[in-house]
């Protein structure tokens, strides 16, 4: 198609616009739908600009905001604002071809410009890496930009074009300019499929359908998402039909959730692995040094058990500390649970009735899930461990600063890929590092310099074999995020898109019709 | 009385100053909220560059002048999480818990004043045990498990109130009555012993002497009398309804400052925490010299009630 | 006696407490006789059971607080057979009392001419204006200056003595037969004192009621009464015309009381002459209660209670001294 | 009104003064009876609990009690979401709530009787002091406080038992301050005064067991309280940490259950809170009605 040809279709179109609107319109979007969310909205959420490496923003943003390249369903990097790219020969350029004639919801056209705008001011999670690694935007034409790198980076996408970041969600550029940050996160203005409506802080957040959203209108006419912190009262405004969707419902609620006709319990996966890691390892004089000790914690774990009590049996057994999902994750050989083995391990090591194991040290959020039941399970086996749930706050504050004993649970959720986990906690030196191997920190230097994927690949694929094999870590679960559907959301959204844990995309929900 | 008067003041600003230390102090030796406001494995320049843009990577010294010159200026600074001035959101959420506490002290002197005179004016019999024993439940049950009661009950099992969230007298309702019960062991104490006072006085003897029937003597002698007490301790009680709350607005997703102020916590938000514990704090001090002054007026001995 | 305004004739209240296990004999047979616009005197020490015997003749004992036996007559009729209802309609119509704080007996919160009016109101029907006109005529009775004006102010804005002058235009609004006066001055000053007693003088004289006269003041019953009872633990320990009493006293506690009044310029008035403290309610002594402080006590007054014995007319003591 | 037993006497007011009354005015059976029987279920938990209270079997999980449709004698109040025994935990955290709650009044009526007194009695700069701290004290919410407190010390059965009896000690040095104002111009303080006796002296032989019957009567109303703020910590979930068996833990983790049918979880734990709360309430109650009708700042 020429871009003459294209043109020419696209006044066409314009002049048919309000033909079309005049006519009982099929596909206008009506009624509302409801989410009870299990967090406080932040004006942050509302601006691409500040996302802080949380999931939670994108909840908001992939409503209010369109990105140059995102995950949609059955997409890792599905083109959004830009129709195509292409990666120079050299790997030191892309260029992104825009899609034409989008419109923010305040009129104006979006261009390279934004784009360029967009990415500069980007100040959130990830800002520095990106900033270091990348020379300059170049636009070249009002709807075709080029992102020039300082060296080739095979990462780019995955950093630029996943909730990694959110630089590649493209903010209006006149209009920012002109309200400044303030004003716009009062006034946020996007090029996504919903328009901001109201915000109240601790309360809800509405949002009105934008009818002239590039992809297709959105079918519901306004999406409200409250906030409700607690989750039993979650599910009884589900269950009472004052939300259509409720976020993150867990263990016995969702059971009752799962049972209530009507209401359907509905999982989504974030790349969260949640895991035990003996840090007394690292001391000689503790039984945890022996491997056999870690491997007998290892065996004594009922994962499948755990995840049946908690998850209903809808996460899964992690047998990694590093995401299944995750770019460059190796897959070790399934945990197994055998108590039976676990105390004849402990009888060699020399612990025929156990030992004392001090603390099993934990967040409280989601200690009780996980870390109870894993509690038990070792103290069932003579590894006599206390549960220690603490605050979020100052367990990760001791945690980095390496104050807590004994054995911890922990877990993340951290975007990126399995080199960008194991430097946090594997590698000498990461923020939640007691100890680590020198052979291991080696292999990790040489392939944070290596451009050639393959190679790279097979270097992490050690490392992650290497803490396999010395047992580091006791990995539990890849955590599944539940969540209840009421009877009057026909398409949710939810587990659409791989590694999203919310309602997405917007524009395809549907309320169904009586 | 007007030294006295300013000496009280003086002491009051003592107290917040000691208070804005403390909390000042508090939120930053037990958490770091950079932590928090990232996934638990983000990485260190992340961590690093969160830091700075929140000021944290200044000397303690450095960041309590900075605070205090803020709060000259009457400003408190902006939230960590929200991002956007802690007042603005103080002050949005002032009159959800102004309205949640009236209307919770509303159900707690509908509970605690009736059956609180019934125990007075029958001593010993059904009405003081009834009303006793219905009293001191709301004091003995957890409120988040009232709370959870009430909603399995009122919304799930009946239908008739919503759930949670706010905006109309109906969302109200359960929230109140849940922290209202908690209060209303107090004020039917109060209004036991004081009703119990007044019955013993020599104008209420008086009244009987005068041969009035049993009803007017209590309903217009003593109850009046009886109830200035009870009306002090209420309006003490509103104050600390509206910074105790948090329990209740938690399982009830009401938007109140309590909620605000735990949120604040959670999340280690300095600002949030300082302000909603400053100025709340202020409401208590404040509250607290009014009813110092009220008693030097009141009685020279100056004794002191809660 | 068939003039007799008031007649009680073994009177006994009792508190019982602790379910049963303790029980105070706050007034213990007391048989007493007034007649029509005679004042009596009652005296005794604080806790010898004055005001329980006054708060007996009104029925208005605490809960506690319960008549066990004897009769209780006013103007011929069984009070004691009345009923709640019937002995409200009594109180304030026909037998007032007179507080022993009277700055604390009004409410702080009404104004002055409603408290004054209220009697009218309840037991005569009177309109909210009639009451309030003949309030105004009780205050300047009481002689309160600017009395109309006065009607609608609280009495918090009165001083002590017009708050007591009201609560006498109060005992006086129905035109009681009796009026029970419970240390009334006790916490006045000597000269209002002295003008409050000859206040209510004057007002007994007008009405011609009938007065009972609460003191632990021997002096004030000398100038004030006709007769006295003198108690003590709960019991009438000598009764009869002032006269009589105070010039040929049988009883040793009545002496020692009387010998304790304060003679001019010879110092503060007291009451406490007689060392030692009254019995416990609770657990009286076999024999005489008074036995423990009486300087005259013999073998036999420990081992019975005496009765009461006829000295003279109407003169009557407990005292194994004056078995004839 | 002189012969009313209410009046208070010069007796009433020492500790030698109330305890020969205690047994002759009619004790408050019902209340007594239940922390009898608490105290009781509290030191023999070992010998009356069927099983061990932290460990249980995934397999066993939500056992309804035994008369309910599904459960079976084994479990008689049924388990919780992992197995363990719901009556044993009962059992001990019988122990744990009781050791909590009495201790952590203790040491509230402890700090803050002792400043009260302190306070109240030498007046002047101490005075000042100790209540300028009570003020920031009062005006700092006790649970916000409680929350740092719990990320500074970390979570265990002792340190929730410091957090709150360092968060309650205001209540006492107010109203027992307030107590030795009016006592310091009493006639025995005068004498004791005159007759030369020492400020460590008066305080503790003079004005120490006349405020014990206050301090007792708070200490009963203030067990409540405490017992319901364990429980509100462990909602906001910096309370007594698990697997421990704590009343007010297994309450705020079996909330989740109780929209899920599981009311067995919530409802005993709850009922048993209620019980030691109402039991000590009507106690002090009485005590307060007992020791002194008039008393009012409580």
């Amino acid at each position: 198609m020429t871009r003459s040809l294209r043109s020419v279709l696209l006044v066409g179109a314009l002049l048919l616009l309000p033909v079309l609107a005049a006519r009982p319109a099929v596909a206008a979007p009506e009624g509302t739908l409801t989410w009870a969310v299990h967090i406080s909205l932040a004006p942050t959420f509302f601006d691409p600009a500040e996302t802080p490496g949380l999931i939670t923003p994108f909840m908001v943003l992939y409503a209010m905001h369109d990105a140059v390249a995102k995950p949609m369903p059955g997409q890792a990097f599905a083109p959004s604002l830009a129709e195509s790219w292409s990666l120079s020969k050299d790997g030191l350029t892309w260029e992104f071809v825009l899609r034409k004639s989008v419109r923010f919801h305040n009129g104006d056209v979006m261009t390279a410009e934004d784009v360029k705008f967009s990415f500069e001011r980007y100040r959130g999670s990830g800002a520095k890496l990106l900033k270091e690694k990348v020379a300059g935007v170049d636009v070249v034409e009002p709807h075709r930009v080029r992102f020039r790198l300082k060296r080739p980076w095979p990462d780019f996408m995955t950093f630029y074009a996943t909730p990694a970041t959110g630089a590649a969600w493209v903010v209006p550029k006149k209009y920012v300019e002109k309200v400044g940050d303030e004003g716009f996160k009062k006034a946020p203005v996007g090029a996504g499929p919903y328009k901001f409506g109201a915000f109240r802080p601790g309360v809800d957040l509405v949002l009105e359908a934008h009818e002239g959203y590039w992809r297709k209108s959105p079918n519901v006419k306004t999406l409200v998402l409250k906030v409700i912190p607690d989750e039993a009262t979650r599910l009884a405004a589900l269950k009472r039909g004052e939300v259509d969707i409720a976020y993150s419902i867990t263990g016995p609620l969702a059971e009752e959730l799962k049972r209530t006709p009507g209401l359907l319990l509905k999982p989504t996966y974030m790349p969260f692995t949640s895991w035990l890691v003996p840090v007394d390892q690292w001391d000689p004089k503790s039984p945890w040094h022996d491997r056999r000790v870690r491997l007998a914690a290892n065996l004594a774990v009922d994962r499948e058990g755990i995840n049946q009590a908690s998850y209903l049996g809808l996460a899964k057994v992690a047998s990694s500390m590093i995401p299944s999902q995750m770019e460059y994750f190796w897959q070790p050989p399934p945990p197994k649970y055998d108590p039976a083995q676990a105390k004849k391990l402990l009888t060699e090591a020399g612990y025929p009735s156990g030992f004392e194991a001090g603390e099993l040290s934990g967040d409280m959020i989601y200690g009780s899930a996980i870390g109870e039941p894993a509690v038990n399970y070792l103290n069932a086996v003579g590894i006599r461990v206390r549960l220690r749930l603490m605050e979020r706050a100052a367990y990760y504050t001791e945690y980095g600063e390496k104050k807590l004993r004994g054995v911890l649970y922990t877990g993340s959720a951290a975007f990126g890929n399995a080199a960008t986990r194991l430097e946090n906690y594997v590698i000498g030196g990461g923020r939640y590092v007691y100890g680590s191997h020198p052979d291991m920190d080696g292999l990790f230097a040489e392939q944070a310099n290596e451009t050639n994927t393959r190679v790279r690949q097979q270097l992490l694929t050690k490392i992650q074999q290497m803490a396999h094999e010395r047992l580091l870590f006791i990995p539990v679960m890849e955590t599944a995020f539940l969540n209840g559907v009421g009877p009057r959301a026909e398409v949710h959204g939810l587990n659409v898109i791989p590694g999203f844990a919310y309602s997405a995309p917007y524009e395809d929900l549907k309320i169904k019709k009586k | 009385m007007r030294r006295f008067v300013l000496r009280r003041a003086a002491y009051a600003a003592l107290s917040l100053f000691l208070l804005s230390v403390t909390i000042f102090l508090f939120v930053r030796v037990t958490g770091d909220p950079t932590v928090l406001l990232v996934e638990p494995g983000a990485s260190k320049a992340d961590l690093e560059a969160l830091r700075t843009d929140l000021g944290l990577d200044r000397s303690l010294l450095v960041q309590y002048g900075t605070f205090m010159r803020d709060l000259a200026r009457g400003d408190f600074g902006r939230s960590f999480y929200y991002r956007t001035p802690v007042l603005e959101l103080y002050v949005s959420r002032l009159p959800n818990s102004l309205f949640l506490a009236a209307a919770a002290m509303v159900f707690s002197l509908l509970i605690g004043i009736p059956s609180g005179i019934m125990a007075a004016v029958r001593v010993g019999g059904w009405w003081d045990r009834v009303g006793k024993i219905f009293a001191l439940l709301g004091l003995s049950m957890p409120s988040f498990w009232v709370g959870l009661l009430l909603i399995l009950f009122f919304s799930v099992y009946l239908g008739w109130l919503p759930s949670s969230g706010s905006g109309t007298v109906l969302h109200v309702l359960m929230p109140a009555f849940a922290l209202g019960w908690y209060f209303a062991a107090a004020h039917m104490r109060l209004a036991r012993s004081s009703m119990l006072e007044v019955l013993g006085s020599e104008y209420v003897k008086l009244a009987r002497l005068k041969g009035l029937p049993e009803a007017r003597v209590i309903t217009k002698h003593a109850f009046k009398n009886a109830l200035i007490p009870v009306l002090t301790l209420a309006g003490i009680n509103l104050v600390l309804m509206v910074n105790v709350a948090f329990v209740v607005e938690t399982v009830f997703a009401w938007p109140g400052i309590g909620r605000l102020l735990y949120e604040g916590i959670a999340f280690r938000d300095f600002p949030v925490v300082q302000a909603t514990v400053l100025l709340g704090g202020s409401m208590i001090v404040v509250v607290n010299l009014v009813i110092d002054l009220l008693y030097a007026v009141i009685d020279p001995r100056i004794r002191y009630e809660r | 006696m068939s003039d007799a305004l008031l007649e009680l004739d073994r009177l006994s209240a009792h508190y019982v407490t602790g379910r049963g296990t303790r029980v105070v004999r706050a007034v213990d047979e007391v048989s007493l006789t007034l007649q029509k616009g005679e004042t009596l005197g009652v005296v005794g020490e604080s806790g010898s059971g004055k005001t329980t015997l006054a708060l007996a003749i009104l029925r208005l004992l605490p809960t506690a607080a319960k008549i066990v036996s004897g009769a209780l007559r006013f103007d011929g009729e069984d009070l004691l057979a009345k009923s709640p209802t019937e002995m409200r309609k009594i109180r304030g119509k026909r037998i007032a009392m007179i507080l022993q704080d009277p700055m604390a007996s009004l409410n702080p919160l009404f104004t002055v001419g409603d408290q004054v009016g209220e009697s009218l109101r309840v037991h005569e029907n009177a309109s909210r204006r009639s009451a309030r006109e003949r309030a105004g005529a009780l205050l300047k009775s009481v002689k309160i200056p600017a009395a109309v004006q006065r009607l609608r102010e609280y009495p918090h804005q009165m001083s002590g003595g017009m708050r007591q002058r009201i609560v006498g235009a109060i005992a006086i609004a129905c035109e009681p037969r009796l009026l029970i006066a419970d240390e009334p001055t006790t916490s006045l000053d000597v000269t209002i004192q002295a003008q409050y007693l000859k206040l209510l003088r004057e007002i007994q004289r007008e009405h011609g009621l009938a007065l009972i006269f609460i003191t632990h003041n021997l002096g004030i019953v000398a100038r004030m009464c006709d007769s006295v009872a003198v108690m003590y633990a709960g019991r009438v320990i000598e009764s009869g015309p002032v006269r009589r009493i105070f010039n040929a006293p049988v009883h040793p506690y009545t002496r020692a009381l009387i010998e304790s009044i304060p003679r001019l310029g010879e110092g503060p008035e007291r009451l406490t002459a007689i060392d030692g403290q009254p019995p416990d309610l609770a657990s009286l002594p076999a024999g005489c209660s008074f036995q423990a402080r009486c300087p005259r006590v013999m073998d036999h007054c420990r081992e019975e209670a005496p009765p009461a014995f006829d000295i003279a007319t109407q003169h009557l003591a407990r005292c194994w001294l004056a078995r004839p | 009104m002189s012969a009313s037993p209410a009046t208070p006497t010069a007796t009433t007011g020492t500790l030698a003064g109330w305890l020969p009354k205690l047994r002759t005015e009619g004790l408050p059976l019902v209340p007594i009876g239940i922390l009898v029987v608490l105290a009781f279920l509290a030191i023999f938990a070992e010998l009356i609990a069927p099983y061990n209270p932290e460990i249980g079997s995934l397999s066993q999980r939500f056992k309804p009690p035994a008369w309910v449709a599904g459960g079976s004698t084994e479990y008689l109040l049924g388990t919780d979401h992992i197995g363990r025994d719901v009556l044993s935990r009962l059992i001990f955290g019988a122990r744990v709530s009781m050791v909590v709650g009495f201790m952590a009044v203790f040491i509230a009526g402890v700090v803050g009787s002792t400043l009260g007194i302190l306070s109240g009695y030498l007046g002047g700069w101490v005075d000042q002091v100790i209540m300028r701290v009570t003020d920031t004290w009062l005006a700092l919410p006790g649970l916000t406080f409680a929350i740092f407190l719990a990320a500074i010390v970390g979570p265990s059965e002792w340190n929730i038992v410091i957090i709150l009896g360092s968060v309650y000690w205001t209540r006492y040095a107010r109203v027992i301050r307030g107590e030795v104002l009016s006592l310091r111009e009493r006639d025995f303080v005068r004498l004791a005064i005159v007759a030369g006796c020492s400020k460590w002296t008066i305080m503790r032989r003079h004005l120490l067991p006349n405020v014990a019957n206050t301090a007792i009567v708070l200490a009963t109303l203030m067990l409540g309280v405490v017992v319901v703020s364990e429980a509100a910590l462990s909602f906001l979930g910096v309370g007594v940490p698990p697997p421990k068996p704590a009343w007010g833990l297994m309450l705020a983790d079996g909330k989740k259950g109780l929209m899920a049918g599981y009311w067995w979880l919530t409802v005993f734990p709850g009922v048993c809170i209620v019980l030691l709360v109402l039991a000590a309430n009507l106690l002090g109650d009485w005590l307060r009605v007992k020791f002194d009708p008039q008393l009012r700042q409580l």
